[in-house]
């Protein structure tokens, strides 16, 4: 199914507004103490996770990355699950055991963030692997950074899709840092020519440009279905705040004014915004409308998770195990 | 009873598993057609094809990595990992993503998945191919750990870990694959966390896993004919572990010696041995005393490696010690 | 005498070793400009440049291994791993390669490489982020294991750490490098396996390693307060580990508790309880306790987290059992 | 420095004839019982080793696979040290503790065998950023096989080889199979272009024909050492024998014919034989003569392993640390 139609384009346009909200709420969350540990904002990089998302359906799989509300919210999820969440409140969607390095959502299809760099790269072609051999038509994409092309286990688990022609889609959000590092200083040579080493068709494309995003992954998404798969995307984007919501002083390695030109003239969802605009599909009002209304909902979300109980600490040897119910006991 | 192989019934208990459940396959490297270089599992591809039955690359991170996913979205993978010597090379997918799935979605997600691999010296293999590294597992909460100690055991705990929705590592001992036992034809299963008394004794308790089982049943026979009777107890898991079996036992006994095949400091015998010390201190006679493999690495030259093990002489000399009331270790 | 922090203590005697070999060089994500995410190497890439300090791509495996390469051919690396719950990605470099091959090549080559990374919970980081990994590198012969307990131990132990000709893995608590301490400025290096008393006791042995050496004297001060006297020992290094140091003490005290953060089941305290129980067995009025982590992946809930790893309290309350003679384990 | 004169070319067939015969009465030991443990035959790929090891000095470095006799005879072993590790003896290479899987010979810079397919990558690559971070000019050569290809340690050293131009050649020895599988079930795309992909130069050469190799490596190696390195090889040769000397009834991953046809139409030492004479480089019996006096060598060794002491008992807990004599003391 292309995302052609007003109702469609809204709903995207609804979801990059979502992750940003989720992530400015996060942020403040994490700036007035009130977050445990701390936590890596999604925020400029929300056309590449709705993109995506919207090509796929709950039956398909996603699995995220330390940076993953984004790919949480883009799933399907809710607020009021995620915020609890990520304050370790027994609402969350992890009963607040993960936290938010490891939200996971399952009825949506999220296997879950990893704060293991690559980490969840043979669980999504273990996904796709279990796809085919069930004759299942889901596809699993598997989200990672440019730093995660470092890891080992991708070039592994991309010679045994390719071997086995897997329904996974490889899709690496290359936002220019691992880190504190560029990625220029820890990749050498060409990242889709590392995927088409090994026969698998790869594609870079702008990741600031949700139709762009949504337009390539619903082609690939369609030919994985038929066994066409693995496919590889390379996502060329930005992330607006620090590595962490901790890294505040980063001039050392990335100039005010490179991240000023991202902002003001890359923004994923002003340039969104301003296309549904001038081609009729939403008036200022509407889009006003919508934001107010994700405002709103994460507020509200927010004073829910804040007020919400901590899970009772008889909780702490439950789910160690899945056939026993406390695993001290 | 009919005799078959310790590799006969790990064999026959996938086979049979894969027959009752479709989302049951195995993989592996080299799995299929040549059935494992130890021929565990020859026959299986020709039952159930190659979809079930899959060839891997030499990329263990990525086959069990891929076996975590088939696993949390409702399949039942059983991994092949050709030496128990590259468990460090999957630690990560083990450890960090198979073993702490259930616990950090809050018990939403389940990996039901079993890795099954070996452990074992004295094969004349060197350092990086003899290793039991039983303990680095046991160690990480959320994976179960099996060392089946005959092939009776082998067929009854490997049909468990199938059926079990966790994580579970199954250590095989690769000297047992020809060691033939009684198994019965009719299908049984072996909980885990029960432990067995493979035979029972009244003056010292030897706790053995795996093929330190035999070690123990050797050196109890020897003790016999000097009067000294030795009970002899297999954990068959070592997650969980049937603590309480183990207890009554010493407690009856009042002395024990742990045996297994791991590096002895920081391994399997420490722990079964301090929860004897802790639960069963006042019964106690003698201090518990753990015997594992040498603190050195597997050497490969037959004069070296053969004494780096416990041995049924080694254990009875203890024994012995333990029973005359000799303090092993002048304290 | 001046107080540093921990994470001073570290950068020092990284920089003066450096300063002392050109052979010694550091390697790492995010080593150089950024100086690790925890500061702790900060200032060291614009002493030593960039051939010296090396900022590595996200690969684990493979940088380890080429510390490896580098140490056998002439080099010392210190590499550094950002969280310790990454050493499962490094295992098969660490303990099949860098730990055995002065082992297996009888001696002729070495490895003089130190790794240096962290342990320690409740620092909401959650399952994967939060691990005490220092038992699975404790049971394999090769690598020695030094888990500093202050800036003075971090810095003694780092020196000495760069100029053992073995691999060494340090384990720092990532939630004491702003803790400060006495260091000297003169230099000094403290050997490996000699334990250090930390406070001189006589009715019970705490023996503690890493941050838990504080967490033993809280304890010990709480008892004071009711007439129980605690010694408190620092082993410094658990492999070698100083058993004589810690056997005298319990033949004096005649009980004693072990902690370490790691998970409690195969885990160090295990070890060290085994030890003492063998050796000073008709010596101990009460069983050896241990007090580790939970068996269970850190959870990330502040309300779960802080209930899973070892107290001042806790030690205290079993410290007083044990001294009143209250079985703790009903035997 | 070329091998063009009479001299290097006998001493390259000499090489070559070595490891065949090492590998023969290796394989006779083995058949005899006489062999603890089994072991893996270079036979076959003699050309590989001798002809990149004709273009190292005693300074350069290599790190060997579990199939590693070839490469520490072509590196400048001797036989009596060689036959008394494999048979587990105190004056092997190794005291015996190594034994075949992990034979070394430091003096002429073998840094051993590895009994972890592509456990060596990293060790290779560590040797090669020591050179260049002590302004050395040596080389370091990593062997590996086609099957070793899938692990994802090779793509993390090739990324930082590349990143740095560390004066590193990868060597992999494409016999076809990896145990008793072929590489192309287990290879996806294309194993150069792998290579490529990290900007690495690629060469794929015959495996068979030791000039070629040697003139290869020897361009390779001069540059390497200028610091345009890394560079990556794919030799494609065959091995004789099966996976290792066990391994006996293969005809159900390969054929006989195969076989005879590798031996009998391409074998590298009858060809180059077959060179020497033709270039009236040596005469048949010049050959000849060489053939009987590495014979005689190995005879030789084997007698005085055979005859040899194991090492005693005392020798279990040495070089466990090289500071503490006997660990368990
Ligand atoms: C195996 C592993 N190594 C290192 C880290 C520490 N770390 C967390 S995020 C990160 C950078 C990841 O960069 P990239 O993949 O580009 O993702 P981004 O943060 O840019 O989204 C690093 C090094 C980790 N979590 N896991
Ligand atoms: C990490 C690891 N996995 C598996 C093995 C078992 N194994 C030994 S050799 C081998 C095949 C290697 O194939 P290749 O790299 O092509 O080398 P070849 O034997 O053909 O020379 C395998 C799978 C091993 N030793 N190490
Ligand atoms: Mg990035
Ligand atoms: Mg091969």
């Amino acid at each position: 199914m292309t995302k052609t139609n007003t109702e469609d384009y809204l709903r995207m346009y609804t979801q990059m507004v979502r992750i940003r909200t989720f992530e400015d709420n996060a942020n403040q969350l994490y700036l007035s103490a009130k977050m445990p540990g701390l936590t890596h904002m999604y925020s400029g990089e929300e056309a590449v996770a709705v993109g995506i998302c919207e090509a796929l359906t709950d039956d398909d799989r996603i699995t995220s990355t330390h940076r993953g509300h984004g790919h949480c919210v883009a799933k399907g999820a809710e607020f009021k699950e995620m915020f609890c969440e990520l304050l370790g409140k027994a609402e969350g969607y992890c009963r607040g055991k993960g936290g938010s390095m490891h939200i996971a959502d399952q009825s949506h299809g999220n296997l879950g963030a990893n704060a293991i760099v690559g980490g969840s790269m043979g669980i999504a072609t273990g996904s796709a692997l279990r796809a085919k051999l069930q004759g299942s038509d889901d596809v699993t994409v598997c989200f990672f950074g440019d730093g995660a092309t470092a890891q080992g286990l991708w070039y592994e688990v991309m010679n045994m899709a390719a071997l086995w022609n897997l329904p996974v889609i490889y899709a690496c959000e290359n936002n220019g840092y691992s880190e504190y590092t560029k990625t220029e200083e820890i990749a050498a040579g060409s990242i889709t020519a590392r995927a088409e080493a090994f026969g698998i068709e790869s594609h870079q494309v702008d990741g600031q440009d949700v139709l762009a995003v949504n337009a390539l992954t619903n082609k690939l998404v369609a030919r994985a279905r038929k066994g066409e798969g693995p496919f590889f995307l390379e996502l060329m984007t930005y992330r607006y705040h620090g590595h962490h919501v901790g890294d505040i002083n980063r001039e050392y390695y990335r100039s005010k004014d490179e991240e000023k030109d991202w902002k003001e003239n890359r923004d994923p969802i002003v340039r969104f915004r301003g296309y549904l605009v001038e081609q009729g599909i939403a008036t200022e009002d509407e889009i006003e409308a919508i934001n107010t209304a994700v405002e709103k909902d994460a507020t509200d979300a927010v004073a829910y998770a804040e007020a919400a109980a901590y899970p009772d600490v008889s909780e702490v040897d439950m789910h160690v195990f899945s056939d026993i119910e406390h695993a001290l006991a | 009873m009919r005799e078959i192989t310790l590799s006969q019934a790990v064999n026959e208990a996938i086979a049979e598993e894969m027959r009752r459940d479709p989302t049951v396959f195995l993989m592996g490297e080299d799995v299929a057609e040549a059935g494992t270089p130890f021929k565990v599992l020859s026959g299986l591809v020709e039952e159930f094809g190659t979809d079930r039955v899959l060839d891997t690359p030499i990329s263990e991170p990525g086959f069990v990595g891929l076996a975590v996913g088939a696993a949390m979205t409702g399949a039942r993978p059983i991994v092949d990992l050709m030496f128990g010597d590259f468990i460090y090379l999957v630690m990560d997918q083990l450890c960090n993503q198979a073993a702490k799935q259930h616990y950090m979605s809050g018990g939403k997600l389940t990996v039901p998945m079993v890795l099954r691999t070996n452990i074992g010296a004295t094969r004349r293999s060197a350092a990086q191919h003899s290793q039991s590294l039983q303990a680095l597992v046991a160690h990480i909460p959320g994976v179960k750990v099996a060392m089946p100690s005959s092939a009776y055991e082998a067929k009854g705990l490997m049909k468990t870990a199938i059926r079990d929705n966790n994580p579970v590592v199954i250590f095989e001992d690769k000297l047992m694959y020809q060691d033939k036992a009684p198994v019965p034809e009719e299908e049984y299963l072996i909980p885990f966390g029960e432990a067995h008394i493979k035979r029972e004794g009244s003056d010292i308790t030897f706790i053995a896993t795996s093929s330190m089982v035999q070690v123990a049943e050797k050196a109890a026979a020897l003790l016999d004919a000097e009067g000294i009777s030795a009970e002899v107890i297999d954990p068959r898991t070592i997650v969980p572990l049937d603590e309480a079996t183990l207890l009554a036992s010493v407690k009856k006994t009042s002395r024990a010696i742990v045996i297994d095949e791991g590096h002895q400091s920081y391994g399997v015998t420490a722990e079964i041995a301090s929860r004897l010390n802790e639960k069963a201190f006042y019964h106690l006679d003698a201090p518990v005393l753990r015997m594992g493999a040498m603190d050195v690495p597997v050497p490969f030259s037959p004069a070296l490696e053969d004494i780096t093990v416990p041995t049924p002489e080694g254990v009875a000399a203890n024994a012995r010690k333990l029973c005359a009331g000799e303090m092993i270790h002048a304290a």
